[in-house]
């Protein structure tokens, strides 16, 4: 195995495209060292990103935020101007892991991960974040929810890695929520999750709604049906239970040591719930 | 005479009884005359037996004396954690 | 005092002062089975079955052998066949010997220059496996016509027509079940069943082995005890123990999991072939693959009540399973199951069956907390149907001295009622509850062990003293011992330091377990230091020129017994030490024993939790340990003891488990899957201590260590049955199988 | 595998050493360096007994490579008093028993310490949530947490 920290991105790019045997980006590499350390992996290459300019920093652009791939998490729920916009996409990237783990895992690596029970990627896929790419054909952004291909495994082509995640900016009476189900409260992989973003109108309706699932399918689902369940709603109980009830459908969970296919479809829907109820209520609803 | 209580198990070696009476002054002679009045306790005695002596939990001690009066409960060798 | 009168009063014993140890473990000074080296060490790997079940047919090292920088390879082969069952037993778990018993079971083992040349030697070994069925649930290995794991290793005890994997039954009690049953108003009948769990220790088994040419061998490891360990290995590498020195470095965790051997003889085995010193470390993986995990259980629990209260009959119907090994764990949980109780009909029936799983270990009490948790959990299901308090029911039927315990001998001086008044007077008893939360009690018990014991104690010249004993110190115990010896000596503990002696140094000590070295240690060191205290009058007698009768202790001096002795002032003991060349050598005392007369131990644990409806999470609220210490020595580490006790036991019972695939393989061999108990889980652990003397021990110190994993288990089942109105059957009650039992109520 | 040369700062003291690309920071920590202080319960992040601080920001020393270490600011359990000096910290999980084996011990001072530096005054809920990565098998947490809170309160008035 060689280690190289590349000084761009573009030479990050090159060196993973040039490489014949198995390559691996390190940036928290709380991931990657658990998959050295079980010879999970056996890369030949391992590409440190974090010592290219600009990929620690967090950026405000066109209201919203440019986010480095090598911003670890607890830098990242250190970011007033991030947490005060997206209050959920912090709460699911602050979930990862311990203390120790938040010094050096990535709302990045967590997506590259692939785990369709990453705490950083519904909160993410809610908000309808963009990651951008360089890769041997230039540079590409492309939605967080394209990025998953099931578990294990991105759509990033060889030579292909995300610098950055791009958060949007919202209009006023908007936010969101991450609620995951562990059985301790802490240092555990989520069992089922969900990110819920709300935009609500003048009169407190919800205008617009995006509600993602974790840890209930191959990959992480975005759950237009139950959306569709609480727009124009106040979250009213038949809205809530509507709600619950089109995540329980949208979920195709496994049964294994973590949870039963049972387990995890009603749980989910009533994460769901409770996400949407902490987002209405941040986004100034009242009930 | 000591009467010695044994636990369930051990009765298919002694007709049924609960409770035997042995000629004995202490343990390892209590021990050696059971092996010999009822050969079928000879194995586990051989893997190890705790006697509890009037409350009292001995895991070997041979000398430990027994007197004529003392409540006599033969146990499974313990350990612990 | 006449040196043989019980002590109940106390200068230093019962205070808390800092732990010898404690600078070292703060700094990193300290130094556990992994921080050894030796100059020329080589890196030892094992090379694991990835089969539950599965004969070796062959194994081929060449290859491995072949790789540059490998020193050394093995198999069963290198290791001499034992006579013995029991250490046979063990050596076989360390190595497997014609079958691979289950996942994880070593195979063979490489030493190399370095772990990555040990590492790409493990996959350079080919091994031929026959795949046989396997079988991991205890009741379906006892089911007839189950693969059968060990042939051959049943007792004369077990009935004929059983599955072979039944090694042994076992039946305590006494009275009339039928009568018993015939009294009751209220008769419940339930079945249990609780998973295996791991001790779960920070450090993983970790030690270096040095075999020199002339068959000398020095082995440094972590364990519950060097002796043990010295007694093992020896057998197992064919040498004299003589010839073997094992000394024990600091322990991170054993609770139990380090009082036998895993990588010890294989690492003494290398370093013979090699020549060289080898160290092995296990992984995170390997230590909950291949080393003891507690028993899992499934029980059938029938008690009887009246209406008022009194339990009238108690049976237990006991399947055990260890592993792949026998074992006798078994009979602990028949003779434990209704310790706390005054029966006048009881009975308990025990088997052990073997399964295609690692081999138990001792954790904590082994045997009881299962037992206890189904008897338990009955009881309080009688309380609940008949609506009576369960703590006045526990103080009905407790068992009090003069009461024959259900295990068979007459309970001397007992705290179970002690503990359960304190209980009732506490303000947790009474504390409000709201909803979805319930509360839960338990009483817990142990045995409580002594054993064989030495311990040499040595006055120095400057008037401090060294104590030296043979039981590695995995609580604090340096502390306690130290206390127990400034007491009787009437010198300051900081005079005072315990050191943990190789196997070299001292006669055979056993093991740290049965809760036995505060009691058995301390009481060595008590005798050690009265034979010192002996010495020291008579010091003082010949430079007086009085008689030694005339010459007695008081508070560190000797000081003439009464008027007609002669007046002299006292001699302290620094100045007796000082002068010790001159009125005849050097002052030591020392004392060898196997103790006996430990003391059992009982506790009650009372519990809140909330249960959330929606998803079956259980959040531990409010919990109080209360347990009879005897004498608490360093009241510190006997709160410690209880404290970490409760909660090894309320990860056992919310979601600690082996979970095993169909292919029989463990799915969750690391900590991220098999969840303990991390400090946001938990709220503070309260705790009550009852000195309630025990007649065996000088100061009346009982054991604490095993007690405090006993209750909680039905605790928590107890609490969590009653917020959720379904009365929980099966540990761990992780919130997948809480949730059903909620939407199976409706 | 070819070897890399990593010059860094550990407890304050300029550091050299040579290590394979595939070396973790506790493998270099202790195996090169010789400082066992930190130690190893599990290699994949989950209980803490490794913590260290890099750059001031507390991990897991055996989820970083060694070579990451180049240029960086590293502080271990053997940092942590200044001479003969303990950090209250150290001094009050001897004074509260807030060990008992002491495996956990190094990794849950370097955690506190990390904990007390940004937040003087933590409630048991933050030290709980806080050290939730720092297994603990013998005290049950409670002697811990109450050692950190004695701690910090000496420290703020001082």
């Amino acid at each position: 195995m060689r280690y190289i920290a590349a000084k761009t991105a573009d030479e990050a790019a090159g060196l993973l495209v040039d490489e014949p045997g198995l390559a691996r980006i390190l940036a928290g590499g709380t991931d990657l060292l658990v998959q050295l350390k079980s010879g999970l992996v056996e890369p030949d290459l391992v590409v440190d990103i974090k010592n290219i300019p600009g990929i620690r920093d967090v950026t405000p652009e066109n209201g919203g935020f440019r986010i480095g791939a090598a911003v670890s998490a607890a830098e990242l729920g250190e970011h007033k101007g991030v947490l005060a916009l997206w209050p959920g996409v912090v709460e699911g990237v602050e979930l990862i892991g311990s203390t120790q783990v938040q010094g050096r895992a990535t709302m990045v690596g967590n997506l590259c991960n692939g785990s369709p029970a990453g705490d950083a990627v519904p909160g993410l896929v809610a908000a309808n974040a963009t990651v951008r790419i360089t890769g041997p054909g230039g540079s590409r952004d492309c939605p967080v929810l394209d990025i998953p291909a099931g578990p294990g495994k991105t759509t990033l082509a060889k030579g292909e890695i995300i610098t950055s995640v791009f958060l949007p900016a919202r209009p006023e009476n908007a936010s969101d929520a991450y609620l995951r189900f562990i059985p301790r409260t802490e240092m555990d992989i989520g069992v089922a999750s969900a990110g819920v973003s709300l935009e609500l109108a003048a009169d407190g309706a919800i205008s617009a709604a995006r509600v993602a699932l974790g840890a209930v399918a191959p990959k992480v689902l975005l759950v237009a049906d139950a959306a569709t369940a609480i727009v124009g709603s106040k979250l009213e109980d038949g809205a809530l239970a509507a709600l619950a009830k089109a995540c329980e459908a949208a979920c195709n969970p496994i049964d294994d040591k973590r949870g039963t296919i049972e387990f995890r479809t009603r749980t989910a829907g009533v994460l769901a719930r409770r996400a949407a109820l902490i987002a209405y209520q941040r986004a100034g609803g009242s009930k | 005479m000591v009467k010695v209580l044994l636990w369930g198990t051990l009765r298919h070696a002694t007709d049924g009884q609960a409770e035997v009476e042995v000629e004995a002054r202490n343990f390892k002679e209590l021990l050696d005359r059971l092996a010999v009045m009822y050969p079928g306790l000879e194995p586990q005695i051989r893997r190890g037996v705790s006697m509890a002596l009037d409350g009292r939990i001995y895991r070997e001690a041979w000398f430990t004396e027994i007197g004529p009066d003392s409540e006599v409960v033969l146990m499974p060798y313990m350990v612990g954690g | 005092m006449p040196l043989d009168t019980p002590k109940r009063k106390f200068k230093v014993v019962g205070t808390r002062p800092p732990r010898p140890d404690g600078l070292d473990k703060v700094t990193g000074r300290a130094l556990y089975g992994a921080d050894m080296t030796a100059p020329g060490m080589l890196t030892g790997r094992i090379l694991r079955s990835p089969h539950a079940h599965a004969r070796i047919k062959s194994i081929d090292t060449s290859a491995a052998e072949a790789l540059a920088g490998v020193r050394a390879v093995i198999t069963a082969a290198d290791l001499p066949v034992l006579e013995d069952d029991f250490i046979r037993d063990i050596q076989d778990n360390c190595m497997a010997r014609g079958k691979a018993l289950y996942d994880g079971h070593a195979v063979a083992a490489v030493a190399a220059t370095d772990a990555a040349t040990a590492r790409k030697a493990l996959k350079l070994i080919k091994v031929d496996y026959e795949i046989l069925p396997h079988v991991t649930d205890v009741d379906a290995a006892m089911k007839p016509g189950a693969p059968v794991v060990q042939k051959g290793r049943t007792l004369e005890n077990v009935p004929a027509g059983m599955s072979e994997n039944v090694t042994s039954h076992c039946e305590f009690g006494h009275g009339d079940l039928p009568s018993g049953f015939a009294k009751a108003d209220k008769i419940i009948e339930r079945s249990f069943r609780t998973a295996a769990t791991h001790q779960g220790y920070i450090e993983p088994h970790a030690c270096l082995a040095s075999f020199t040419s002339d068959g000398k061998a020095d082995l440094w490891c972590c364990t519950q005890g060097q002796f043990f360990v010295r007694t093992l290995c020896a057998q197992m590498m064919g040498m004299e123990a003589s010839q073997l020195r094992v000394t024990s470095s600091e322990i991170g965790g054993g609770f139990g999991g380090k009082t036998t051997v895993f990588i010890e003889p294989v690492a003494l085995a290398l370093s013979r072939k090699s020549g060289r010193p080898v160290k092995i470390v296990m992984t995170r993986d390997e230590v909950f693959k291949a080393t003891g995990p507690t028993v899992s259980s499934s029980m059938d629990i029938r008690i009887g009540m009246t209406r008022n209260g009194r339990i009238t009959a108690g049976e237990a119907h006991l399947r055990y399973s260890g592993g792949a090994f026998p074992n006798a764990t078994i009979e602990m949980g028949g003779q434990a199951a209704f310790a706390a109780y005054d029966l006048g009909a009881v009975r308990t029936f025990g088997w052990n069956i073997l399964t295609n799983r690692p081999k138990e270990a001792a954790y904590r009490a082994p045997g009881a907390p299962m037992a206890i948790y189904a008897v338990e959990s009955v009881v309080d299901e009688l309380c609940q149907e008949l609506g009576l308090d369960p703590l006045k029911v526990r103080l009905l039927n407790a068992a009090r001295k003069g009461t024959k315990s259900s295990y068979g001998p007459t309970f001397d001086d007992i705290g179970l009622v002690a503990t359960l008044e304190a209980a009732t007077r506490h303000p947790h008893y009474t504390a409000p509850l709201g909803p979805n939360q319930g509360r839960g009690l338990s009483c817990g018990f142990w045995f409580n062990f002594g054993g064989n014991t030495c311990v040499s104690l040595n006055v120095n010249t400057d008037g401090t003293v060294g104590v030296t004993e043979g039981n590695p110190d995995i609580g604090g115990s340096r502390a306690s011992i130290s206390l127990m010896a400034a007491e009787e000596l009437g010198i300051p503990y900081e005079k005072v330091r315990t050191f943990v002696a190789d196997t070299a140094s001292l006669g055979y000590n056993d093991v740290t377990d049965g809760s036995r070295v505060t009691f058995a240690v301390g009481l060595a060191t008590i005798k050690a230091a009265r034979a010192a205290i002996r010495n020291m009058c008579a010091r003082a007698a010949k430079i007086w020129g009085i008689d030694e009768e005339a010459v007695e202790w008081i508070d560190g001096a000797a000081c003439p017994a009464g008027p007609n002795a002669g007046k002299f002032p006292p001699m302290t003991l620094a100045e007796i030490a000082a002068v010790s060349a001159e009125t005849g050598g050097p002052i030591a005392g020392h004392h060898e024993v196997n103790a006996d007369g430990a003391g059992v131990s009982f506790g009650v644990h009372l519990v809140d939790v909330e249960v959330d409806p929606e998803t079956g999470a259980t959040k531990v609220l409010r919990y109080t340990v209360f347990q009879d210490a005897g004498k608490a020595v360093h009241p510190d580490y006997v709160e410690g003891q209880m404290q970490g006790g409760a909660v090894q036991g309320i990860g056992w019972a919310l979601n600690e488990e082996y979970i095993y695939g169909d292919d029989g393989r463990l799915q969750n061999a690391g900590f991220l899957d098999y969840r303990v108990p991390v400090a946001s889980d938990l709220p503070p652990i309260e705790t009550v201590i009852l000195e309630i003397p025990n007649p065996g021990h000088p100061y009346g110190v009982r054991g604490v260590g095993e007690t405090p994993i006993v209750p909680p288990l039905a605790a928590i089942a107890n609490a969590v049955s009653r917020a959720v109105g379904v009365r929980m059957t099966e540990l761990p009650m992780s919130p997948p199988r809480l949730l059903k039992a909620l939407l199976s109520k409706g | 595998m070819k070897s890399i040369h990593v010059t860094t700062t550990v407890n304050g003291e300029p550091a050299e050493f040579i290590c394979t690309p595939d070396e973790t920071l506790l493998d270099v920590l202790r195996n090169r360096l010789g400082l066992t202080g930190s130690k190893e319960g599990c290699g994949t992040g989950d209980c803490g007994a490794c913590s260290v601080t890099v750059n001031g920001r507390l991990v897991c020393s055996c989820l970083v490579l060694g070579a990451e270490a180049e240029g960086a600011e590293i502080t271990t359990i053997e940092g942590m008093a200044s001479g003969e000096a303990l950090h209250p910290l150290q001094r009050h999980f001897i004074e509260s028993a807030a060990l008992q084996c002491g495996i956990c011990t190094p990794g849950i001072l370097v955690a506190a310490k990390a904990l007390l530096e940004q937040n003087p005054d933590p409630s048991d809920s933050e030290i709980r949530y806080w050290l939730a990565g720092n297994l603990c098998r013998c005290t049950g947490y409670d002697k811990i947490i109450n050692a950190v809170k004695s701690a910090a309160a000496e420290m703020r008035s001082n």
